[in-house]
């Protein structure tokens, strides 16, 4: 490994070591942003497969977000499984659900995926709405555990292998394949690319990541109701993320999170009532200066002012 | 005799539904940009029929025009000096940079006017008249005329006039627009300034049947997809056929199914279309690249 | 007329036309040959306004129209029928007419609209018909009809004979010889050499973003480069 | 030579225009065709129609007496059938060397799999195409004659048998013509059976071991270079019809 790279993986070991530690140390106000901070760094970096690597921007990653914190909830308590046998399960079926979705959606393109997905979150939405089993529209309760502690780790665990899967893609056939399909279909098609098959394996495992997550926020707030869960905002919100830090790299939608989750964070510590609002304007603004993400930016060292204005007038009309 | 009710229920309601859906579907049709903030747009109308009604009591609808007016010169500015900067920029950057205008409209109204439900309540609220023994109130005929004049007036706009021919030009071959001397940037604008009009007419219209607070937006966006869907997305007269059909359904699923299931059949019929007929009912085949 | 000195433009890195120049005098029919690939059309969006050149000047009428916006271009009477008729397709023949004449205040539409319909009455019989049902022949001539609705002073047409059956292009030709009658001064962009030389008094040969030859058609025509690259014998 | 390659009676129809017609042909293994016609002849179409990325209308094509009809594009480059495009489709955000690697990855059966060799063919394949100096370079960010070489490493990686080039010479200067031509005389002689689709005469001419001309969907003629193009029907189809007929204007 040439010296970088040495760097590179010294410094995330410090990172990991320094979190495992923390919740012992840190407040527990801390402890709660930064559960929060892993589970958006990792609903990032589980859309980026989709999103980011193979360039479908799918709006239904809070419809994966939903099923799996929905399974592993009825597993839990109307099924009495074990949590550690009902999380993978909401996370496995979560996936198995988007394999099945995305065979149909994923012939669809750019805009029309888009609405696509954002459909399919709002039908499933209204299925729990609907069924008895998840509680309808009253929501589902989870039996209470006491500490955060378990959920630091847990989310943190799947925060890890997120990234981990990113990065096996990025380093791979697989990986190259994505890559190849969002630059240009067609000729990654000619190239001899099975282009439907692998679509819908990234489209599966964002969604079975997604799940996972799910199935850890829900145990963690021990309260799943289907307005909340299935909110356009998660998807958004996690979108953003992921393009502020750089869709299609391996961190950078973790640094996104981190940056605007503080940041989100920060502004609804202060003024509570403009949280949201100050959400809005970020989106609005990095759209404008920084299509390109964050990372990309400093990357080509465009941090600055001037060519933060020359950008504006890329895409104009 | 209650299934008539029912059919009338459902049309009334089709005609707000109908206009809302046009607007988003100008905007898909001349821009291909999927505007996530018309929700907002329409609340925003909703707010400005309630203000005029209740601060300057002028009648709902007599204040339509001036909803139109001004949320035209909104939706001009927005396009202008915000919009059409990336218009040629991916889609999911527009769809994002819209989502991000929404979501600041829809807290700029929560914090501006609180978050408690106000209601536009005429006095003629609870007149209503029976004909061929169905239930007809006042105010849902209005809303469902001042819709189809405002569509019929939309349409001549774009059918008949030099503007509505500019705008159409632009839509259909966006170069050969340009070489004819068609000013692209000021059509944009104009087009989504009318786009704006009729989310805010519709929402006019929408807060004299229901509740208006600030948070009505995102539902309503979604609403607008799935009749745009229905109907045919780009078309002109998609949308006003896509809102009467779903108005008829939900009213048939609510009343036969149960309250609680026209949104699932919304946007289940949502997904089903645009995977097996992505044309909608009236658009051109093969939309789908 | 029209002067362009020393043009460059090209798109986001990548530079494609470097340094063209070429002239067309009032009243006169110029013609602008070269492979498909050469430059032909990036030169005459730098010219309409529809790409901001890099360097160089555009001039029409002695006044200098570099980088301004299509549509004022458009109104200084400089139009372009761009390559693949791009008609709108949705619309009737008649409202594609009108739109070429978008820019235009003046009283005299409705005769050139006639002398439009006499030109080619074949557009006529089908002005309420919708433009996307046309034949090839028919939408080329619907889309130089457009362009002849702006009563522009310096008419350019991009790749007219592309896929064009010999009987349409004979029509089309003795059209612009019409055209040209009525003094407008023409720039035709062609791939067919034969078309090009017979109706043009002035040739530019493009290759590979740069002028390689100019000069009147009549020694384009017996030149061993236009022979050798353009029919390969 | 065996035969390698047969067309039958390939026709493709959008809507009721035909754009290819009737097309049938046979290429023997190591040969170089030429494919001319004017613009809107179908060449392109005929392409898309063998390679895949269009439906047949009607007839068939067997690539070693095995039939493609209905197979996707993928599916027929594992085969080693493989194509360029004539309007070039580079995967920008990676570099030259990745774009040819994707190439090495997805080609023919039993290629290379894994990542390193599949860089070490592509550093290879460059090399034969005299890109190896821009390996590290941004896809976007060459000059058109480089980006043809690109589209054309590219499909070389995938060590085709029979490929399809689609005007890889096209706003080429005599000099980068010249070039182009070495390359390709270079590629069939490591065996590739080409069917190279040009308007540049000079070229096809010089790399053609038989020539076939399309005009509006059909095959007017097919043969050696020399024999077809004094045929009097392809020089009236080809160049239009007044240019021999009155040399002086």
């Amino acid at each position: 490994m040439d010296s970088k790279r040495r760097v590179l993986v010294a410094g995330a070991a410090a990172v990991c070591l320094a979190l495992a530690v923390a919740p012992a140390v840190v407040s527990p106000f801390l402890v709660q942003f930064l559960i929060n901070l892993f589970m958006l760094a990792a609903m990032a970096e589980s859309w980026n497969i989709i999103g980011g690597f193979t360039g479908y921007a799918s709006f239904g990653i809070a419809g994966f977000f939903g099923v799996g914190a929905y399974t592993t909830g009825v597993l839990l308590t109307a099924g009495h499984w074990p949590y550690p046998l009902a999380l993978p399960a909401g996370g496995v079926f979560a996936m198995l659900l988007a394999a099945l979705i995305g065979i149909a959606v994923l012939r669809l393109k750019g805009q029309y995926f888009a609405i696509a997905t954002l459909g399919v979150t709002e039908t499933m939405r209204e299925v729990v709405y609907n069924l008895e089993i998840t509680g309808g529209g009253s929501g589902l309760n989870l039996p209470m555990v006491q500490s955060p502690l378990p959920f630091f780790y847990l989310m943190f665990a799947v925060l890890l292998l997120s990234i981990a899967v990113n990065r096996r893609i990025a380093t791979s056939r697989f990986g190259y394949g994505l890559i190849a399909i969002r630059e240009d279909e067609d000729a990654a098609s000619a190239m001899g690319i099975p282009t439907a098959r692998y679509k819908t394996v990234a489209f599966a495992l964002s969604g079975g990541l997604a799940g996972l997550v799910g199935g850890v926020f829900a145990y963690w707030i021990t309260f799943v109701d289907p307005t909340e869960i299935f909110k356009v905002s998660w998807t958004l919100r996690t979108i953003i993320m992921a393009v502020f830090g750089g869709a299609g790299t391996v961190l950078g939608p973790v640094l996104g999170a981190a940056v605007l989750a503080s940041i989100f964070e920060g502004l609804s510590a202060e003024l509570v009532n403009f949280a949201e609002l100050g959400s809005g304007i970020i989106i609005v603004v990095v759209v404008l200066f920084m299509p390109r993400g964050l990372f990309e930016t400093v990357r080509r060292g465009e941090l600055s002012f001037r060519h933060l204005l020359r950008q504006l007038d890329e895409y104009r009309a | 005799m209650l299934s008539l009710q029912v059919l009338v229920n459902g049309l009334l309601l089709g005609g707000v539904y109908g206009i809302m859906a046009l607007g988003m579907s100008l905007i898909w049709g001349v821009m291909r940009i999927v505007n996530v903030a018309h929700g907002a747009l329409i609340m925003l109308g909703a707010y400005h029929a309630f203000f005029t009604f209740t601060l300057l009591g002028w009648d709902p609808f007599l204040s339509l025009p001036v909803t139109i007016g001004v949320f035209f010169v909104l939706g001009y500015a927005i396009q202008r000096f915000l919009l059409n900067r990336i218009v040629r920029a991916q889609l999911f950057l527009t769809l994002l940079i819209t989502f991000g205008l929404g979501v600041v409209i829809e807290n700029l109204a929560r914090i501006a006017w609180s978050s408690d439900l106000r209601q536009v309540t005429p006095a003629y609220q609870g007149a209503h008249f029976e004909l061929y023994g169905i239930n007809i109130p006042h105010v849902r005929l209005g809303v469902f005329l001042s819709a189809a004049v405002l569509s019929l007036l939309f349409l001549l706009l774009i059918e008949r006039t030099k503007l509505g021919r500019a705008i159409r030009a632009t839509s259909q071959e966006l170069r050969a627009a340009q070489l004819s001397g068609v000013p692209v940037g000021h059509i944009y604008a104009v087009t989504f300034g009318l786009g704006t009009a009729l989310a805010g007419a519709a929402g006019a219209l929408w807060g004299m049947l229901f509740p208006i607070t600030p948070t009505m937006g995102g539902p309503l966006t979604l609403k607008s997809f799935a009749v745009d869907v229905l109907g045919g997305l780009g078309t002109m007269m998609g949308p006003l056929v896509g809102g009467l059909v779903l108005g008829v359904i939900e009213s048939f699923t609510a009343t036969y199914v149960g309250p609680t299931y026209p949104n699932l059949l919304s946007f289940g019929l949502l997904v089903l279309i645009l995977v097996f007929r992505p044309a909608g009912i009236l658009g051109p085949r093969g939309l789908s690249g | 007329m029209l002067e362009v000195k020393n043009l460059c433009a090209g798109y986001g890195e990548v530079s494609i036309l470097r340094e063209v120049s070429l002239s067309v005098g009032a009243g006169e029919i110029a013609t602008l040959i070269g492979a498909n690939g050469a430059g032909k059309t990036t030169l005459l969006n730098a010219i309409c306004g529809l790409l901001r050149p890099t360097a160089g000047s555009v001039a029409f009428d002695g006044r200098d129209i570099t980088g301004r916006r299509s549509e004022e271009i458009v109104s200084f009477g400089v139009t372009q029928v761009p390559e693949g008729r791009r008609l709108f397709a949705q619309m009737t023949v008649h409202e594609n007419l009108l739109m070429g004449a978008y820019r235009r205040r003046d009283r005299e539409m409705a005769a050139d609209l006639a002398w439009v319909y006499r030109l080619f009455p074949r557009l006529k019989e089908r002005q309420a018909q919708r433009a996307g049902t046309l034949s090839g022949g028919e939408q080329q001539m619907c889309a130089l009809g457009r362009g002849l609705m702006a009563k522009p002073r310096l008419l350019i047409l991009d790749e007219l004979s592309l896929g064009l059956a010999p009987i349409m292009l004979d029509i089309l030709t003795d059209a612009i010889r019409e055209i040209h009658r009525q003094g407008m001064a023409i720039l035709l962009v062609e791939q067919d050499v034969a078309v090009a030389f017979d109706l043009a008094s002035t040739g530019y040969v493009l290759e590979n973003g740069r002028i390689a030859l100019s000069g009147p058609t009549s020694a384009l025509r017996a030149d061993p480069h236009v022979e050798k690259v353009y029919l390969g014998l | 030579m065996t035969t390698i390659f047969e067309a039958r009676a390939v026709t493709k129809r959008f809507g009721g225009l035909s754009a290819v017609s009737q097309v049938s042909f046979t290429l023997r293994e190591g040969e170089i065709l030429g494919l001319i016609g004017p613009n809107g002849s179908g060449k392109t179409t005929l392409v898309n129609v063998l390679t895949g990325a269009l439906r047949y209308s009607r007839g068939e094509a067997l690539f070693r007496g095995r039939s493609l009809r209905g197979l996707a594009p993928h599916e027929i480059s594992k085969l080693g059938v493989c194509r360029t495009f004539q309007v070039m489709k580079p995967f920008r955000s990676l570099t030259v060397l990745e774009n040819v690697m994707v190439g090495a990855l997805f080609g023919k059966e039993g290629g290379a799999r894994d990542l390193a060799s599949a860089r070490a063919l592509a550093r290879e394949t460059l090399a034969l195409c005299e890109l190896l100096p821009r390996a590290d370079a941004p896809a976007d960010g060459l000059s058109v004659p480089e980006r043809k070489r690109l589209e054309l490493a590219r499909a070389l990686a995938m060590r085709p048998s029979l490929l399809f080039l689609d005007e890889v010479m096209a706003g080429l200067n005599p000099r980068e013509i010249e070039e182009a031509v070495v390359l390709v005389k270079r590629i069939r002689d490591a065996g590739i059976t080409l069917v190279v689709i040009e308007h540049v005469m000079k070229a096809i001419r010089s790399l053609s071991d038989r020539l076939m001309v399309l005009y509006n969907g059909e095959k007017l003629t097919e043969g050696p270079p020399q024999e077809v193009l004094a045929h009097p029907a392809v020089i009236s189809a080809y160049l239009g019809r007044r240019y021999k007929e009155q040399p002086s204007a």
